[in-house]
């Protein structure tokens, strides 16, 4: 149990991360849950980005989760802004509900 | 004047008048047609003349005009070429086809409708017969003959159908037309093996080439030889209507007389005599194709004249007669007599003209009536047809002195004699004899003797011929005197006049001469003698069992021939077991074969290959619309439809298009661990 | 000028397009006559070319050399030898004629009707003349949209379904025949370390039996499916049908012979080795003699006078193939010829069929009969049309069937005598369709009183008539141009192929061919 | 060994966090959950000595985007929505794909860890002047990046203005 | 602290900057100086300047390459700019300016015609430029992400509709999902490499075995992403949706500059950094290419809505493209960016053609709303026709040459069987082309229609894309030498 960690255990969890963000956007009906998975997601990616960098002795590693982070942040802002805007004039946010455009 | 080098003339000068009579015949006066179409053909007449005399006078007896090259891959030319053989022909056709021009001149002035309904129009094709015709007795080359060959074939069928109001007149020319083209098929066939075999598709070096065996070794193999022949006899039999495509000719006297004379009794159908004797050179290499020849030129002819015994309209008779004599031809051809086929070939010409001629001014005089049981007692009232007919039916019956006993009696010699005949063919051409004496005799005695059976009114209608009409019957009747008096046989004694002929014609045959002379030799002229009695006796009893039962008896007592007269009646039901063949082979449901019969006149069917092939084709169409398009259809129709199954993916649900993501992630991975 | 000549007979059309488009639409009467009129100068510019033309020479003449896209080794490269010469003066002939037949059948949308002919014209002459595999390949395809227009729009009542399966059949092949360029091109590349599409100089390529086999049937499906060949023909009959008659004409005159040509110019001489193989050779001809039996039997059942002649395209040109495949100098020689003289007896049937659609507005064979006696005339163009058809001798027909016969026959006798049964298949349908159509009494009453031809549709008629017999009588000067082209080809293609067998097997039989 | 237990600690934080996150109906609950694994994963940085990262994640993201979030799921009413079907219908397939997908990643990571030495502990880094070196590389080497960063969080805020705002 | 950049840097960076200096001054200008609705069209001037002074900048980098050669690479390698770039740089500057003229008049139809349009367009571009130029992986994800998000607000832009609104929610999510697994892919190659420069990932990737399942992972994930972005199966299910939903111009923009971006990424992905694993994802790249061709083909038949099926055709293309970068030789590079380019110009065409069929109170998506296009307006019905010819690949159009590069380089490359495929593809695709000629061409209006709501931008936007579809097809001479000289490596 008290073995060392080492860069793998952060890329397992990583994985891990990233498959439960995946579930999520897959089944969640609630659109505001999907988003909530997606920061699921990039969050993976940041623990591999940092897991990386240690890894590497470098620093890039973290900068590069800075910059995801941002992503995240601009995708959640448009994100939401466009959800509000889908609320506005559907009245739902479910995902399964907003089928207008098919086939 | 050189007629010889004017050669080419003589077949364009009809073309001209053809030319003239269909561009502008519309706005001529019927007048100015009466003169330039059978002056077209007069003046061929008379170069043609002039020309076979100066060839006369030529040591080699061969004269070639070329125009231009015409196929120059078959070193095929624009070329005419005289030499007896064909200016027995020219001869033939122009002079004959000029009587014939003139007495259509009467027989058709009573064409009315729109245009003399189409006065201009029977002309014209008339002349564009006598060129195409000239054209094929001319021709240097097979090309070229195929050319005449084929255009013969083509005014024929305008002409047969030349009444194209009449539906039966329309499908005659067709089923003609088409039955001829199955011989044209084999002759083309026939035209490449010569030319693989010798080089050259003109008939000098062709000629040239067999008789002095030059053809290259690997093609020139014994059975490909045979094949040759049999395929250019398989040519001839169409045109000239022996077994087994005879059956268009009956059926083209659809057309106006003239035509019938001309085209289907005198010249046209001769065309295969003339095309066989043409390759004489190859019929003498290969002894059993010349076999195959004879016999069938023996069972056309008594097949033909078997039928002729009993049919009652009278250009019927006329027309299974002129099958049988053109049997008659081949049987000739076949044992290597060439000259006697042409011989006959000529005499016949001229008393089957006249009997034609002579039958459409019958029929001109009773009002159109074909019927021979409509008619009787003509003998007074038309003195010129039934005097002229009657000499003719002489001629034909093989009457010593007149002209068609001397070519008969010849034939029936030669089948005798010659290295290649044999008794059978003279047991059967002999019988054949007796029974055209008979049905020639039965129909002069049902025409012209006895009471008139016409109804009134076309009885006080009855009147004879205009001059135009009876003056060529005059000069035809002269012809089937005097003509066969250049062929007697060498037991009347050799002298250079009476065996013309033959002489004239030797250079041609000299392959065909050597069998005759080679058979000749090993016979005594005593039975030449016996066997011309023997004839003679046929002939003459024939006329009299036809006078005895169509003369003596009452209608109720003549012999009804058994079970052999409706076989006889129906043609040997050979059209109706064309039909059970090929026409209705499917859908006979217990009817009779003279129901089917009856459907076949009434449908007009074309015939029984023709059938055939409808079948096939409708299988083919049917092919066509469902499996080859179907096919194609079907591959358009699954793009189209797996558009759907694709398109249903695309379901508008978000995660719907993200599990497919995913699953391509999956794949992806999967791919790799798998492949791993 | 005369050193560009074929450019200027190229881009006549093109130029008279150009200027069409600036006459105003309600200007009906002047866009006629300007199509007309340019299609007129289109066939005069022609002309000088048959005259200049050099019959001793069997190379390309008039050739004009322009780079065009160098870093592809595409070349502006046009000329013509002894067989382009005679398709090119077939296409501007008979465009001609057929945009002088439209003179009064089409009353709609005129201007985009001529704009499509004329550019068609274009397209069927580039064609013909690249000496540039991928000029001709773009020519190949541009051809394809005025023809759909042209059946889309003032086609049939199945105008639709005929135009988009004529395109996507020719696009098909088009697009695998493009793969056997591209294959020819790289190995060329390859070989000899430059691109080039120069026809003359891809057939130094020296490739392998089996290559030349794959490019070949690359080729064949394109050229196949143009001709078309048996099992590629059901878009024929469809778009004939619901073609306009001048879109039937040409379609039937010259669009096809794109498809015979290919096999003559490209098939033959770049790939010797796979079209002199025995195998091939077979499949070919077998295809040509179904095609020439099937087209001609499903003729026959043909209740619609335009498939009829439609179907009889397909017999007509199993014979071209045969010729072409029979691989010796009859059979091709024969083949450019009788692929002139189904233009000129196709198209002329197609006219006739054009001149009584546009009276009567129907193509059932029954709604006719007896016409002989309404229209005399018309019955005798026809006649002549059926039989130069139908393979009459001293008309066009017979010279070119007879050649090919004669060829094939040397190839081998089966084929020849399974094709001659064509040639009576061909009298039976026509006459019977003659018969039908013609002959008989008038039995509707609505073909009474229908109006004889008029001076234009004779004008149209004369001409073809005049020139059906000249090549039936004359056809001297087509064999003589042919000539030397023909040999060249026949050359390579039995040189090669001996090549080849020698070292292996020399038996006697091929020697002997 | 402490590090240990506080990986794992801090992992199951995350991995909790994140399970709840996509498993409770309630949406606000599930941003709380989301709150807690944001910061295990923060947890996790510091672990790392990336104190700058935590203090990013912790201000900026459990801070500005978590209440955003929340403010979002005020806005929308989603009573109604959390009283039905939680789940989309395909989950079998998705669970097998995810799933799957999951287990091959992580086999893949394993196959691959031992030609880099994943398998390893990391030695530490540096822990002094983290901000300072972090500055160095972000200012020098990630220039580029930092100001399109600025472009691209305009074009969120205007984005975000214009699809929220109902006149503009 | 040091300066750390150089006048070389501005250099490279300057059509960028002034990009987002102009983007920045219309959002600006929207709030104070052109508040009324019809005067914001001269925002486009805006639009025009930048692009103009962007243009002269890549005029300058231009001139600059054809000195020293090679490429230039600035801010320690994360910016590059080579042939290759500017090539794109080109495309995207034209897109921008044509998708920009077209809009105006669309939006006042739509009623949505606002300023930061046009500002976002250009910040759009702006990302576009670091998917060419990047050689940094962060660069590129920012860049990415910066063009992304751009088309999330843009795709939604029609606020009012519901169709807007669902695309752009069904692209961001979906979207958002793809960079997830783009930026996994993203750090594990930093994890492999140690460096986030493309050029070391690239040695990096080199000094790995094949089979290497962590550099299989980082690549599966990478190429998901790219994928995603290009539109390809089986990661194409958003295309046809947002295609649909977005404003037309924005499809446009969509289906050609975002298309042409990620594919200049892809290729500088695939074709420089990970050449060395061409055994790893050469099966991924075909499996997905035939999908593509596939799906895009099979879907498009049926499909009544222009838009849509458009989508599905650029699915298609985005098969055929692929393809090239398949054959993975110098002519196959050559032909993916002649067909980008020939792309760029036949579907911008054909989707503008489309936008001018918006008219108030009708959608003019409907196949059937093109019927009779040719009485209505010969102009445009002709354009539509050579841009759809172009699109079946029909020559003498531009398409053919994009499809002959294509081919010519599978069948050097022996890829025989797909470029079989391709050309069966192909004459499948007609079909669908051919129902749009049919309506326009063939089939009559059924009632009246107002005319098409053009205008003067819309007008020449139109022959200049139309011109250019001509002159690439008949004189292709010049482009090719472009694509040749961008492909050097």
């Amino acid at each position: 149990m008290l073995h060392p960690i080492t860069t793998e255990h952060y890329l397992v969890l990583s994985a891990a991360l990233l498959l439960i963000g995946t579930v999520g956007i897959l089944l969640r009906r609630n659109a505001v849950v999907v988003m909530m998975s997606l920061e699921l997601i990039l969050n993976a990616v940041n623990i591999n980005l940092v897991a990386f960098g240690k890894h590497l002795q470098q620093l890039n590693g973290q900068v590069f989760a800075i910059f995801i982070i941002t992503v995240a942040v601009a995708e959640a802002a448009v994100g939401l802004g466009i959800l509000i805007a889908v609320f506005r004039n559907k009245e739902t946010v479910l995902v399964d509900e907003i089928d207008l455009l098919k086939w | 004047m050189n007629f010889l080098d004017l050669i080419w003339l003589i077949p364009i000068l009809p073309l001209c008048g053809a030319a003239i009579m269909l561009f502008f015949g519309r706005n001529l006066p019927k007048a100015a047609i009466r003169v330039i179409s059978p002056g077209a053909v007069g003046l061929s007449f008379l170069l043609s003349l002039g020309a076979v005399l100066q060839l006369a006078s030529l040591p080699e007896k061969v004269h070639q005009v070329i125009l231009f090259q015409w196929l120059p891959l078959l070193h095929a030319d624009m070329g005419y070429m005289l030499d007896p053989l064909s200016s027995v022909m020219i001869l033939v056709v122009t002079g004959i086809g000029f009587l014939i021009h003139v007495y259509a001149t009467g027989y058709m002035a009573h064409e009315h409708g729109p245009r003399h309904g189409g006065f201009y129009r029977f002309f014209g094709y008339l002349n564009l017969f006598v060129f195409f015709m000239l054209t094929l007795v001319l021709a240097n080359n097979y090309p070229l003959l195929f050319v005449g060959w084929e255009g013969v074939g083509l005014c024929s069928y305008l002409l047969i159908g030349f009444y194209f109001n009449k539906k039966s007149a329309g499908d005659a020319g067709k089923k003609a037309f088409i039955v001829n083209r199955i011989g044209d098929a084999g002759f083309i066939l026939g035209m490449f093996f010569l030319f693989q075999i010798t080089g050259s598709l003109t008939f000098v070096d062709v000629n040239e080439a067999l008789r002095s065996a030059r053809f290259s070794p690997e093609v020139g193999v014994f059975g490909v030889l045979s094949l040759t022949a049999l395929l250019l006899f398989v040519g001839a039999t169409g045109k000239s209507a022996q077994i087994p495509l005879y059956v268009w000719l009956p059926d083209a006297m659809e057309g106006p007389t003239p035509v019938s004379a001309l085209i289907h009794a005198a010249t046209m159908v001769t065309a295969g005599v003339y095309m066989c004797a043409r390759s004489n050179a190859l019929f003498a290499l290969t002894p059993e194709t010349s076999h195959i020849v004879a016999a069938v030129g023996a069972a056309t002819a008594i097949f033909a004249a078997s039928i002729g015994l009993v049919q009652n309209d009278i250009k019927r008779v006329l027309a299974y007669s002129t099958v049988s004599q053109l049997g008659y031809m081949f049987v000739a051809v076949g044992v290597g007599a060439y000259w006697v086929g042409v011989f006959h070939l000529y005499t016949h010409a001229f008393f089957k003209a006249l009997l034609f001629l002579g039958a459409g001014s019958v029929i001109h005089a009773v009002s159109g009536e074909q019927d021979m049981r409509k008619m009787g007692g003509l003998k007074d009232k038309i003195p010129v047809t039934f005097g002229t007919m009657f000499i003719a039916s002489l001629a034909i019956a093989g009457i010593p002195g007149l002209a068609g006993f001397f070519s008969k009696d010849e034939i029936l010699w030669q089948a005798w004699s010659s290295p290649l005949g044999s008794k059978v063919l003279w047991a059967v051409g002999f019988c054949t004899a007796l029974m055209t004496a008979f049905y020639m005799w039965r129909l002069m005695f049902m025409t012209f003797y006895g009471e008139g059976r016409m109804d009134e009114h076309t009885k006080h209608h009855i009147h004879e011929s205009p001059k135009s009409m009876t003056v060529p019957l005059m000069v035809l009747a002269a012809g089937s005197v005097c003509a066969g008096w250049i062929g007697m046989p060498k037991v009347f004694g050799e002298n250079g006049f009476f065996q013309g002929l033959e002489h004239w014609l030797a250079p041609v045959f000299e392959t065909g001469k050597e069998v005759a002379e080679h058979g000749a030799e090993h016979h005594d002229t005593s039975m030449e003698w016996v066997l011309m009695g023997l004839s003679i006796g046929a002939a003459l009893s024939g006329i009299f069992l036809a006078r005895h039962i169509y003369l003596k008896m009452k209608e109720s007592d003549r012999p009804t021939g058994g079970a052999l007269h409706p076989i006889l009646y129906n043609k040997w039901y050979v059209d109706e077991i064309y039909d059970f063949l090929f026409v209705h082979g499917f859908s006979m449901r217990g009817g009779s074969l003279m129901a089917a019969f009856d459907r076949t006149v009434v449908d007009g069917g074309v015939n029984g290959t023709a059938w055939l092939t409808k079948m096939v084709s409708r299988i083919s169409m049917w092919y066509d619309t469902w499996i080859v398009d179907g096919l194609v259809n079907l591959s358009a129709y699954t793009v189209r439809a797996l558009s759907f199954p694709v398109r249903f993916f695309q379901t508008g649900f978000l995660q719907s298009y993200a599990l497919v993501f995913i699953a391509g992630v999956f794949a992806m991975f999967g791919y790799f661990w798998w492949v791993r | 000028m005369q050193g560009h000549l074929l450019s200027v007979i190229l881009f006549t059309p093109l130029a008279g397009l150009f200027l069409l488009l600036f006459i105003p639409k309600s200007q009906k009467t002047f866009i006629r006559l300007w199509a007309n009129i340019t299609a007129a100068v289109g066939f005069l510019v022609s002309l000088p070319l048959i005259i200049g033309f050099d019959r001793s020479n069997g190379g390309y003449q008039f050739v004009e050399r322009a780079e065009w896209i160098p870093s592809l080794g595409v070349q502006y490269l046009i000329g013509v030898d002894g067989i382009s010469v005679l398709m090119v003066m077939l296409t501007t002939i008979m465009g001609f004629l057929a945009i002088f037949s439209s003179w009064d059948s089409i009353k709609d949308r005129e201007k985009e009707y001529y704009s499509m002919f004329l550019l068609q014209q274009t397209g069927m002459l580039g064609v013909f003349i690249s000496m540039d595999f991928l000029l001709f390949y773009v020519f190949w395809e541009m051809v394809l949209v005025p023809m759909y227009f042209i059946i889309g729009v003032w086609g049939g009542p199945r105008k639709l379904y005929a135009a988009i399966k004529f395109f996507l059949y020719t696009l098909t092949g088009g697009v695998l025949m493009l793969l056997g360029i591209l294959l020819l091109y790289f190995n060329y590349a390859s070989q000899f370390g430059r691109y080039t599409f120069e026809i003359a100089e891809l057939m130094k390529i020296n490739l392998p039996l089996a290559t030349q086999q794959w490019v070949f049937w690359a080729f064949f499906v394109g050229f196949a499916i143009k001709v078309p060949m048996f099992p590629f023909h059901t878009w024929l009959p469809d778009a004939h049908t619901e073609a306009p008659t001048a879109g039937s004409v040409i379609l039937a005159a010259v669009l096809l012979k794109m498809g015979t040509y290919g096999f003559i110019r490209f098939s033959l001489p770049l790939l010797p080795k796979a079209s002199s193989d025995q195998t091939i050779v077979t499949i070919v001809a077998v295809l040509s003699i179904i095609g020439i039996l099937y087209g001609a039997l499903v003729s026959l059942m043909q209740q619609d006078w335009k498939k009829l002649v439609a179907y009889s395209s397909v017999s007509h040109l199993g014979f071209c193939t045969l010729g072409i495949f029979a691989l010796n100098q009859s059979g091709i020689a024969g083949s450019v010829i009788q692929q002139i003289n189904h233009g000129i007896s196709t198209g002329m049937l197609f006219l006739v069929v054009g001149v009584i659609y546009e009276r009567r507005h129907t193509r059932e064979i029954k709604e006719y009969g007896g016409l002989a006696h309404i229209m005399p005339n018309y019955a005798i163009v026809f006649a002549i049309a059926m039989l130069s058809s139908a393979g009459l001798p001293l008309l066009n027909g017979f010279v070119g069937e007879f050649t090919i016969l004669q060829g094939a026959f040397d190839a081998n006798r089966i084929w020849a005598a399974f094709a001659v049964l064509g040639v009576i298949f061909g009298a039976a349908y026509l006459l019977w369709l003659y018969q039908r159509t013609m002959l008989g009494e008038v039995t509707n009453e609505k073909n009474k009183g229908l109006p004889d031809l008029k001076w234009r549709e004779w004008a149209v008629f004369v001409p073809l008539i005049i020139w059906a017999i000249s090549i039936g009588v004359y056809p001297k000067p087509y064999f003589d141009i042919l000539e030397k082209p023909v040999a060249q080809i026949v050359h390579r293609v039995h040189d090669t192929a001996n090549a080849a067998a020698v070292p292996a097997t020399p038996t006697p039989e091929v020697a002997s061919r | 060994m402490l590090e240990t237990g506080f990986f794992y600690a801090f992992a199951a934080l995350t991995l909790i966090g994140a399970i709840l996150t996509v498993t409770l109906r309630n949406a606000i609950h599930c941003a709380i959950s989301l709150i807690g694994s944001l910061a295990g994963v923060a947890g996790l940085y510091l672990l790392q000595k990336a104190e700058f990262l935590f203090a990013v994640q912790i201000v900026l993201y459990i801070g500005g985007i978590m209440v955003l979030f929340l403010f979002v799921i005020m806005l929308v009413n989603l009573d109604a929505a959390a009283r039905e079907r939680q789940y989309h219908r395909h989950w079998l397939a998705a669970v097998i794909c995810t799933v799957g997908s999951g287990a091959l990643i992580t086999w893949f990571l394993r196959q691959g860890s031992g030609t880099m030495h994943l398998g390893q502990s990391a030695p530490e880094l540096p822990s002094a002047g983290n901000v300072e070196a972090l500055s160095d590389v972000l200012f020098k080497q990630y220039l580029v990046p930092f100001e399109l960063a600025s472009v691209l969080l305009l074009v969120a805020v205007v984005g975000s203005v214009i699809m929220a705002k109902k006149r503009i | 602290m040091s300066v750390y950049y150089t006048s070389l840097d501005h250099f490279v960076l300057l059509p960028v900057l002034l990009l987002a200096l102009f983007g920045c001054a219309t959002l600006l200008f929207d709030f104070w100086v052109f508040p009324e609705a019809h005067q914001r069209k001269y925002l486009l001037i805006f639009l025009g300047l930048g692009e103009a002074f962007a243009g002269w900048a890549y005029w300058r980098q231009g001139a600059a390459l054809a000195i020293n050669g090679g490429e230039i690479s600035a801010f320690h390698g994360a910016v590059v700019v080579d042939h290759f770039a500017l090539f794109f740089h080109w495309i995207f500057l034209i897109t921008t300016l044509v998708v920009g003229l077209i809009s105006y008049r669309y939006l006042e139809v739509r009623d949505e015609h606002h300023g930061e349009y046009y500002g976002i367009l250009m910040l759009a571009q702006c990302g576009m430029f670091f998917l060419a130029s990047g050689n940094d992986l962060v660069t590129i994800f920012v860049g990415l992400e910066t063009m992304a998000v751009s088309f999330y607000v843009l795709v939604g832009f029609l606020r009012a509709e519901q169709r807007s609104n669902e695309a752009a929610l069904k692209y961001l999510l979906l979207g958002g999902l793809s960079s997830g697994f783009l930026a996994y892919g993203f750090s594990i190659l930093y994890g492999i490499a140690g460096s986030t420069l493309l050029n070391d990932i690239s040695k990096a990737v080199a000094s790995r075995g094949h089979s290497d399942t962590i550099l299989f992972l980082a690549i599966a994930t990478t190429t998901v992403g790219l994928l995603f972005k290009i539109a390809a199966a089986p990661f194409h299910m958003w295309a046809p949706d947002v295609y649909e939903g977005a404003p037309t111009t924005i499809t446009a923009f969509l289906a050609v500059g975002s298309k042409a971006a990620s594919f200049a990424l892809l290729m500088r992905v695939f074709a420089s950094t990970l050449g060395s694993a061409r055994s790893t994802w050469e099966p991924l790249l075909i499996a997905a290419a035939v999908l593509s061709m596939t799906i895009g083909n099979l879907a498009a038949i049926t499909q009544t809505n222009t838009k849509r099926l458009l989508a599905y055709s650029s699915v298609n293309h985005a098969g055929y493209v692929l393809l090239g970068v398949i054959a993975g030789n110098n002519t196959g590079y050559k032909g993916v960016l002649i067909y980008l380019l020939v792309y760029t110009f036949m579907n911008l065409g054909a989707f503008l053609v489309l936008t001018s069929l918006t008219r108030k109170g009708l959608a003019g998506e409907d196949i059937n709303d093109l019927r009779g296009l040719m009485k209505k307006s010969p102009g445009h019905a002709l354009w539509m026709l050579i841009f759809l010819l172009s699109l079946a690949g029909i020559p003498p159009t531009a398409g053919f040459f994009g499809k002959y590069f294509i081919f010519l380089s599978l069948i050097e490359t022996g890829h025989y069987v797909l470029a079989v495929l391709g050309c069966l593809y192909a004459a499948v695709a007609i079909y669908y082309y051919m129902r749009m000629v049919k309506a326009m061409f063939i089939e009559t209006e059924e009632e009246e229609t107002p005319a098409l709501s053009t205008s003067f931008g819309t007008q020449v936007a139109l022959v200049v894309t139309g011109v250019m579809t001509l002159v690439i097809g008949v004189y292709p001479e010049p482009f090719v030498r472009l694509a040749q000289q961008s492909f050097q490596r």
